[in-house]
């Protein structure tokens, strides 16, 4: 057998803790030491059905610690709400971690992260990262109203500084998240998760202002592992990110379409043809 | 009494495999991908993604999008091209231990013919599947299972091209799928791989849009289970090649419908993007079950669902 | 700015209804069965249990399982023959508050013609729907939906004896839904009602016995939704006339699935099962969404989806 | 609108108790005043499934009394399951009660109620009533083990004497419950409920001893309402539960297909066509 990537298996886990962060917002406690063990700051799981009868849901894992891993899921549909209906002392099995994280390798000093909603959920881990490297980090955080902007204070006390957008001005800024990016003091470095309009708009932004931006993607996933392709997402020909299985360059085409799920979910922003 | 373990091997044509499960095409890479965490070791082959004679992009995202009890997808055969294919990917399988099952896909009776010829040539390849069913792609890909004459003659001119397992794929999106399966038959086909994808459609209600770039797509998972068992059943009665049957199948209960409904083997897709164990299993499970059967292979279940209403009360039916 | 409510009228042909929705042929009975706790006032029609010439006893039970996100029947047209029908039933929808369509079904054109006149010349009758395409027949009541030259034949002979209404149910089960649905047109058909079930069978791996007495039957439900969506989305692209769509409806979103696909109205027949005050919900629902985006009535969004896909990046697609 | 047999309508309830009575045997207590006010002993309801996402299932009413109505069943499939899953506090709706009950009004004075399985649930009601009016009732009750003879001793306090038997021999007879009915002495009526070769055997016994049945029979249900003609057992013209829609009778055979949901689910066992 080929050598294999990264010593990914599936982790029975067990459900320790579970809060309702706000209506249709739940986080999720697990015991899974082997998840908290691989992780790296911007990977995700896939989340078995307890019911066996659905596909698998991509989820970040929001904080790693010790023996405890969890996730923060916005209930969006049947596969969320029926993870959201776990109760502690229930199992849940994950497939994970997957996918390539943040890469904070360039030591940054200044970094700004930027949050949409449930984009929550992927950024603590290389928040908490960068600071423990001794980086001063900015969390721009948005959401539709105050009280999906959950967490925040959680970031806080990792020692980011905050700022708060809302769409309809119920906290902080009144406007969109990226507004606050434009008016920043200049950062080496741009970390983003969220919609991908917001995530267009950082990956504008960031050309503009001279600034290298890593985007966590999102796409509607089957197998997240690879193995279906039915995830893309374009990407310059160069990219060190380009598939080792590449997609076509049918017509001598610029670009190749990646694999959200395997060569991300993190990308370049300058290296995505958007 | 039985004394040995249940076998589970199946012969589709001359491919012997140790187990009668395949891994739907398109749907687990090579099987590199879905190795750390499922058991290989406990599964017949794996179906690779279908290839082409030129490169292909695919369609645009979204590509997929879940459905009750299943999922359509579109992703609209992105591959690299057989050339690429053949000189970058395919020596990587010499190395795998499970054995690969190559699929060709094509826009006309050369293309298939061609990549066939080609991909059977390697050794790495243990047998080649066609797919004349996918759904996905604008030009005229379903049209060859969708006409008798076009299946016979592809799968004429591919028989021509190896001596290898030849496994054809069909579509359910046709109004007699037996007789298409007849005539894949008479063409040379080894084995008949039933169903591939039910064409299907889903619109965004808020944004009015489809939800699949590529406007239509093909429906897997459980909600075409007993789409693809009559589709099953109803090919049995006629062909006596052996059948791998496929759509939906997540349990060993599952997979039984099909062998009873006249599989030799079954194909497992969708399922593996619920639990990447489930192959595992339901492989153990069919063993269990043969044995607490006093059954000494899976073969003598094929096709043996009893149709003889023996389980309803007596019936005088209907004149009118 | 839409000063009063928004209209949820539709017409087929020359049948006018206050609210889009049609409760789906053997599935409601004639109404009065759901009368008791669902709000009648609320639908547009209940579509009667099809009838046919002679009386018929249905098929042996099982006649229904339930499946994934679906349900397989079989229930085999059991009916008490046109001449009872007419005499002891028919007579009591002329005191029901609600309209019903009568659905005829048949073994020869004859028998068509000959049904939906008797059945057509009454008062109590507010339109006819041919059913040409029930799958739970052992003779060949679906081969008229599955050819479209039978398809024509039908539908001509019936078009001759009423000015009523008349709307023709079509099969899933063919390889071009939309051929079929042309001839129906040309024939004469007020409106096209898409889809009738989707064939399938389902087998108990305890007992090996088909878990229909029937062997086979109709797949409904929410599986086949996906299935549902693209066949009246493919109709709609060559018909002319109004489109009753149908197909695992069960919520307000699934019926805007319909509308924006191109269905003049929707058919709820399955989702009866799971709650008898959907449909009730549903009417009230739509009022709200058009509401809502300032639209003046259901018909403005009929057709609507939008697939010129603007929801995805600019894409320049394939070339192979 | 032509008149309507029953006051039926849909029932919003709320689940005051809960108890597994063995492993995926599950009794449901509902705040049900409405239904408990309509119930006829033998009746059904049809419980909508609270994800909205399956059929409606049948279901007996096992007590009614005061505002307390409750449901007892087995865990065999996903709708069984999902209703399981109901916590105390939470909602479930009902439509119904549903269908044609035991027909007790002929004063019977000793009557044997035969039970098998989940049987048990549709013929407490009717035990109940039989006390009542006076009658000496004997349950026969059996089931595969012990483990699932449940609420036997329930039986006890309403009055019923008991006669257990099990397929394995873990308790009471050792055997089918049809061969403690076959020794019985003398009985006015039999009722019976449970697997339906359990009923084929009561059947024929009864015509054996010259007594008259009732049965409770199963098949599945789709609309639980007489709507679809799904669930149909066939019996002889001459009854008065033959349909008023009849069903047909082609070639002039001597039998018509009633709706076991509404001609039934109760019927006169001479009068079934087996
Ligand atoms: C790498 C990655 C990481 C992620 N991390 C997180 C995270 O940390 N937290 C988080 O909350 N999310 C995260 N997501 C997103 C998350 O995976 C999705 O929100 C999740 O898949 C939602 O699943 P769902 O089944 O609940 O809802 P959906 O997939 O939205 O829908 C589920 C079902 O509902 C039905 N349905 C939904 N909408 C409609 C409709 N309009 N019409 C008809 N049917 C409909 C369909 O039948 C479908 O099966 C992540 C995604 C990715 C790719
Ligand atoms: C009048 C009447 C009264 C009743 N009263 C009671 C009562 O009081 N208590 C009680 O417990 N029961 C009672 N029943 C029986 C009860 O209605 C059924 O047991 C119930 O419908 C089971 O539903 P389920 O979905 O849990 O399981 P099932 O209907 O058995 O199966 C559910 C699902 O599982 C899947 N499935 C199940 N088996 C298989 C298989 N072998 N292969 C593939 N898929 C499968 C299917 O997808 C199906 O959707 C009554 C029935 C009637 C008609
Ligand atoms: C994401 C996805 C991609 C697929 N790609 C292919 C393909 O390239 N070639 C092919 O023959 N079948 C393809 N299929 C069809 C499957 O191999 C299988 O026949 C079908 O999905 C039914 O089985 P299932 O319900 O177990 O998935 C694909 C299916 C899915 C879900
Ligand atoms: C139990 C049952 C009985 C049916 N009987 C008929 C029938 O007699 N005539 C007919 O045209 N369609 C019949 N149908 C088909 C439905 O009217 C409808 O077209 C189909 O079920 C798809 O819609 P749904 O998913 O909303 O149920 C029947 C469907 C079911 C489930
Ligand atoms: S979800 Fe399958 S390749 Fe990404
Ligand atoms: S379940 Fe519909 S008629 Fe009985």
């Amino acid at each position: 057998m080929t050598t294999l990537d990264l010593p990914v298996r599936v982790h029975a886990t067990l459900v320790t803790d579970r809060r309702e962060l706000a209506p249709g917002v739940v986080l999720l406690g697990l015991d899974a030491p082997d998840v908290v063990a691989a992780t790296q700051p911007g990977q995700f799981v896939m989340a078995i059905p307890p019911s066996g009868e659905a596909a698998a849901t991509a989820l970040g894992v929001y904080e790693a610690e010790g023996k405890r891993a969890s996730l923060l899921f916005f209930v969006t549909g049947n596969r969320t709400r029926e993870l959201s209906e776990l109760r502690v002392g229930e199992r849940l099995d994950v497939v994970g971690p997957l996918g390539n994280g943040f890469d904070l390798s360039g030591k940054p000093s200044r970094v700004a992260i930027v949050a949409g909603g449930v984009g929550i959920a992927s950024v603590l881990l290389p928040a908490q990262a960068l600071v423990r490297a001794g980086a001063r980090v900015q969390l721009l955080y948005g959401a539709r109203t105050a009280a999906l902007l959950v967490e925040a204070e959680r970031f806080n006390e990792a020692g980011c500084a905050l700022a708060l957008a809302t769409d309809d001005g119920t906290t902080g800024y009144h406007g969109y998240v990226t507004d606050l990016l434009e008016r920043l003091p200049r950062v080496d470095l741009i970390l983003a998760c969220g919609p991908t309009p917001m995530l267009r708009a950082v990956a504008r932004i960031a050309a503009t202002l001279g600034v290298r931006a890593q985007l966590s993607l999102e796409e509607t996933f089957a197998c997240g592992v690879g193995g279906c392709w039915g995830c893309v997402v374009p990407i310059v020909r160069t990219s060190a990110q380009a598939p080792r299985f590449p997609p076509a360059n049918a017509g001598g085409s610029d670009f190749v379409n990646a694999r959200i799920c395997k060569e991300g979910p993190v990308f370049w922003s300058h290296e995505l043809r958007w | 009494m039985v004394e040995t373990k249940p076998s589970l091997a199946v012969k589709l044509g001359k491919l012997r495999l140790e187990y009668p499960t395949l891994m739907g095409s398109g749907c687990y890479g090579s099987g590199q991908e879905f190795a750390p965490f499922a058991n290989l070791n406990k599964i017949g082959a794996v179906v690779l993604k279908s290839v082409t004679r030129l490169p292909r992009l695919g369609n645009p995202t979204p590509r997929l999008v879940h459905t009750p009890a299943g999922m359509l997808n579109a992703i609209g055969l992105q591959n690299p091209g057989i050339d690429w294919y053949l000189d970058h990917e395919v020596p990587k399988y010499a190395k795998l231990p499970w054995r690969v099952v190559g699929s060709v896909a094509g826009f006309s009776v050369d293309d298939y013919a061609y990549v066939c010829e080609r991909l059977a040539a390697r050794d790495e390849i243990a047998a080649v599947e066609l797919n004349i069913s996918c759904p996905n792609v604008a030009s005229e890909g379903e049209t060859f299972a969708c006409d008798p004459k076009l299946t016979a003659s592809v799968v004429r001119a591919c028989r021509a091209t190896t001596d290898k397992t030849l496994i054809v794929k069909l579509s359910p999106n046709v109004t007699d799928i037996a007789a298409i399966a007849l005539e894949a038959e008479g063409a040379g086909a080894d084995a008949l791989a039933v169903i591939n994808t039910v064409r299907g459609m889903s619109i965004d209600a808020e944004t009015w849009h489809p939800r699949l770039g590529n406007v239509t797509g093909g429906l897997s998972g459980p909600a075409i289970r007993p789409i693809a068992v009559l589709a099953v059943y109803e090919v049995a009665r006629v062909a006596t090649i052996p059948i791998v049957g496929q759509g939906g199948i997540e349990t060993t209960r599952d997979a039984l419908e099909f062998f009873l409904a006249g599989a030799a083997a079954v194909g497992i897709g969708t399922a593996n993007f619920t639990d990447p164990r489930i192959p595992e299993r339901i492989a153990d499970e069919l063993r269990d079950y043969l044995w607490n059967r006093n059954l000494a292979s899976i073969g003598e279940i094929v096709g043996k669902a009893n149709v003889g209403f023996a389980n309803v009360y007596e019936y005088e039916g209907d004149e009118g």
